[in-house]
């Protein structure tokens, strides 16, 4: 296989940069769309041994394409074993036993709360967006989440008009005082940079801008004052490998819904 | 004993107008046909529950048979909105909906306190967030033993609810395999069921003792309708026809075509049209 | 991930003095090789969690490896009563034995708690009766939503949890067929887990996608112990026992035939034993 | 098949008598022992469809033998399927769906409620029995209880020394009291006669005398001053078919559990 560098598209290094922050010792709880991209991504390169779990109840699944749904048989079919929906969520979810929940949302706040439940009133909304799921629990329930999500000024918002899953409230100590034992998002990885809450105030902070990108372009995309860490690295091209195996998995799932690819 | 009837005999008997009805399925075996069949008669003021409304309630709400929906997560799975829930929220057509919202969680501990005969289902959640302050249903109580304080949501109780399976034996015995979802406590939930069936067979065959079975005195009614989950899956039968659901949100995106694809795909047919269907996806697969 | 290892090693790593311990299997894959191995390790002050208490706890209980018994039906199933725990609690033979007693859907109810990770189980149950008077640990919880008053127990949580099961992959994921019991929630529920096995395959092979599969990363340690189940049962390996639970009842009603037999059948033999009486077991059947 | 009338034992009898009050219609919790042989005897007889669930999770079992414990793996091999037993005891007894409750129990007393605990002091016993297991939430989740018990004085006793499982407390009314919404103890099969709750006072009453039985036998089998109903019955002799089919089971459970017939 070619290491010659390619060109990739700022979704493919969201991805790529998403897959690399996973390892064959995290049992995660996969969401449809980036999530999955990036853990079965993972899956194919690095990590072979990950196991991934989606909250249809497929316990170590290992899809060949991408599920457009996150009931899509291809999970059940490469699953280890599947459970009911309602054990789903009280023996693994809530049982504890999951490292890493992946969330991504409609809109982010700077503590990582996240809205996926209505732009506007509740009760008289200007969009209603699909709802929490399972995303409240996921927040709170697994060890450590990490946030998938493509910058924008309408995404990243200084405030959220509803709360769906909670992240570091207003700061940090917030989750200690609801008595969360979990440790909340500490990775968010953009289609820019990767953010990270600060130690001192849960704040997020961009620690890694990705190959080209300037903080400008980040502030740009983000709806308040972004706080950028002392030593800002760089993350790495994907290399040759990481594209191609990601194009490829891409291409075999549009065939597989039957969209060209 | 389960009763062995038409889907139209079923839907008229089982789910009856202003009635609360489950119609579940997690993402596989959702019965469309059923969905179908009560929309033709014209069934009305109905409470929906379902964790994921998906198409088949989009079309029920669309079709105006609904002035409740109890729910966690309102999307086209892997495309984007439900438009005719959205229009039905965002600005009350065809009529208002009421909704009473949950996340997952809250919702599959429901089906399971109800499938368990209990009033209310404790389980850790809605932590921070405001999902509670719009819902008056989510309580909490607090341990007995460790003074922690747990979220709590009333068991669901429906008056119906409706589900596909692969099989049906001939004395009335169900059989799911696959992804289960929250079916079997749907069931178990409700006063009444409908079971559509992909077939009648004289005996399930070697087959796990653990699978998912539900015995013919714990169902009401079961109709035969090949292909009925579609586009929808039926696991070992028909695949997911991921391309319908990419198709739907251009269909029902506004009032007129939806409108003209209700008309002649479901108010103009019969539940024939799903074994048609599902052998397409079949083939297609 | 589960690491395999002997049954010595993994009495030892798992089971440790003064630590609570659930030996599950509801009659069917009771781990009798692994409670025999615990005795010859002398294990020490165990709190002894079971539903049944059996043969398998009789005999820890008469060699002095218990402190505490959590239990919900103390007897020999069919025959008639375990004679050492009688001893135990009628004559404090060999020490006092603290009984902590439940119901077995107080128990059920409390191991699911436990593998969902709450701090207790609410259930309808104990109306009416003496338990909750000598059991303090029984408490109860008002419906927010109906005013009902429910029982309560808090949730089992061992240190330990030691069942038998039919296979292991190399990967270490555990399967199990049949009569399931509580062995799911018990290994759920506890921080440690050893599972002895029939045997270890490269693949499970055909099954159904619902078989009760414990996944390697929710186990702490699995041996192959063939027969191990024995004289309970390996569901597709062999049978029951029911003549040796009728022996048992002669054997262990007085203090030194009980001695005499385990000295001679577990201090002085080890777990290859079980392949040897499974093997006859079978052949009988 | 012959119907001359054949000699019997009183075991016999009762199990006889109680097989004859099951119908196809029926979905019963079945415990070890006699209510066993009763439930398999009126399945082999007059109610082949009847619903046999033993608390080991199987569900519509049809057992050739009878078990010797509740998780035999005849029962798992007969059965539609096999639940797990935290699910039994939610979904199927607490569920609501037994109609009928079979119980046994060491001593029972004029309001058929049961001891199966200890005899003497809880914490200093003179006999500890086996405890409650399935029984405290069987009499109080199946919709009506029938209770097998032989008599004797030792068994039928004035005051219980402990409540192991309810049945109508101190008399009429105590259920709905506690707010059980199930019927309780409807009959008390025994090896001598059939007893029911009176109506009025729902204290045990005499109200059938299996053949050849008298009031004075019964009462000597009973620790309290027996109430009899004014409309005695007999109990139907039993029929040959009834005796023969029951002896085949035992000879066959007998043959199966490795003891000589």
């Amino acid at each position: 296989m070619s290491h010659t560098p390619m060109s990739h598209t700022a979704t493919e290094m969201m991805s790529i940069a998403a897959a690399r922050l996973l390892t064959d010792d995290d049992v995660c709880f996969v969401g449809i769309g980036a999530p999955s991209a990036a853990c079965n991504l993972a899956r194919l390169t690095h990590a072979p041994k990950i196991t991934l779990i989606y909250e249809s109840g497929t316990l170590s699944t290992r899809p060949s394409v991408l599920p457009l749904s996150i009931g899509d048989g291809e999970l059940c079919d490469t699953a280890l074993t599947t459970v009911g929906v309602p054990e789903m969520f009280r023996y693994w979810l809530q049982g504890g036993r999951i490292t890493i929940g992946f969330l991504g949302g409609a809109q982010i706040d700077r503590f990582a709360n996240l809205n996926t439940t209505v732009v506007g009133d509740y009760a008289a909304p200007k969009v209603r967006l699909p709802g929490g799921g399972g995303a409240p629990e996921i927040a709170g329930n697994c060890r450590e989440i990490f946030i998938t999500m493509a910058m924008g000024s309408r995404a990243f918002v200084e405030t959220l008009p509803f709360i769906t899953s909670f992240g570091h409230g207003k700061g940090k100590g917030d989750r200690e005082r609801l008595g969360l034992k979990t440790r909340g998002p500490t990775k968010v990885i953009t289609d820019l940079c990767v953010m990270e809450p600060d130690a001192e105030t849960a704040e997020l902070t961009v620690t890694a801008l990705h190959p080209g990108v300037t903080r400008d372009q980040v502030q740009a995309g983000c709806g308040w004052t972004l706080r950028f860490a002392g030593e800002l690295v760089e993350t790495s091209a994907p290399t040759a490998q990481e594209i191609e195996i990601l194009r490829d998995l891409h291409a075999r799932t549009k065939r597989a819904h039957g969209v060209a690819a | 004993m389960a009763e062995f009837v038409s889907l139209a005999e079923g839907i008229e008997s089982v789910v009856r107008d202003g009635c609360s009805v489950a119609m579940e399925g997690f993402t596989h075996l959702i019965p469309h046909a059923a969905g179908h069949e009560a929309i033709r008669q014209g069934r009305k003021r109905l409470t929906l529950i379902r964790m994921t409304p998906d198409l088949i309630y989009d079309q029920m709400i669309g079709m105006g048979c609904a002035e409740k929906l109890v729910f966690s997560w309102g999307g086209n799975p892997g495309v984007g909105s439900l438009h005719r829930l959205r229009d039905a929220v965002e600005n009350g057509w065809p009529h208002r909906l009421e909704l009473e919202e949950h996340s997952h969680a809250a919702m599959a501990n429901a089906y399971e306190a109800g499938a368990a005969n209990l009033p209310f289902a404790v389980f850790r959640g809605y932590k921070g967030v405001d999902l509670p302050k719009v819902n008056p249903r989510i309580k909490s109580v607090t341990c007995p033993y460790t003074g922690e304080v747990l979220a709590t949501v009333p068991a669901i109780r429906p008056d119906a609810a409706v589900i596909h399976a692969q099989k049906a034996d001939r004395e009335g015995n169900v059989l799911l395999e696959g992804i289960v979802g929250v079916q079997k406590e749907a069931v178990l939930a409700a006063k009444r069921s409908l079971v559509t069936v992909e077939e009648i067979v004289e005996d399930f065959g070697p087959r796990n003792a653990n699978a998912v079975i539900l015995p013919s005195w714990a169902v009401t009614a079961i109709a035969r309708v090949p292909g009925g989950a579609y586009p929808s899956y039926a696991h070992g039968y028909y695949k997911r026809a991921n391309d319908f659901y990419i198709a739907w949100d251009k269909i029902a995106r506004e009032r007129d075509t939806f409108m003209a694809w209700m008309k002649a795909n479901i108010l103009e047919q019969g539940p024939e049209v799903f074994a048609h269907h599902a052998g397409l996806a079949r083939q297609a697969a």
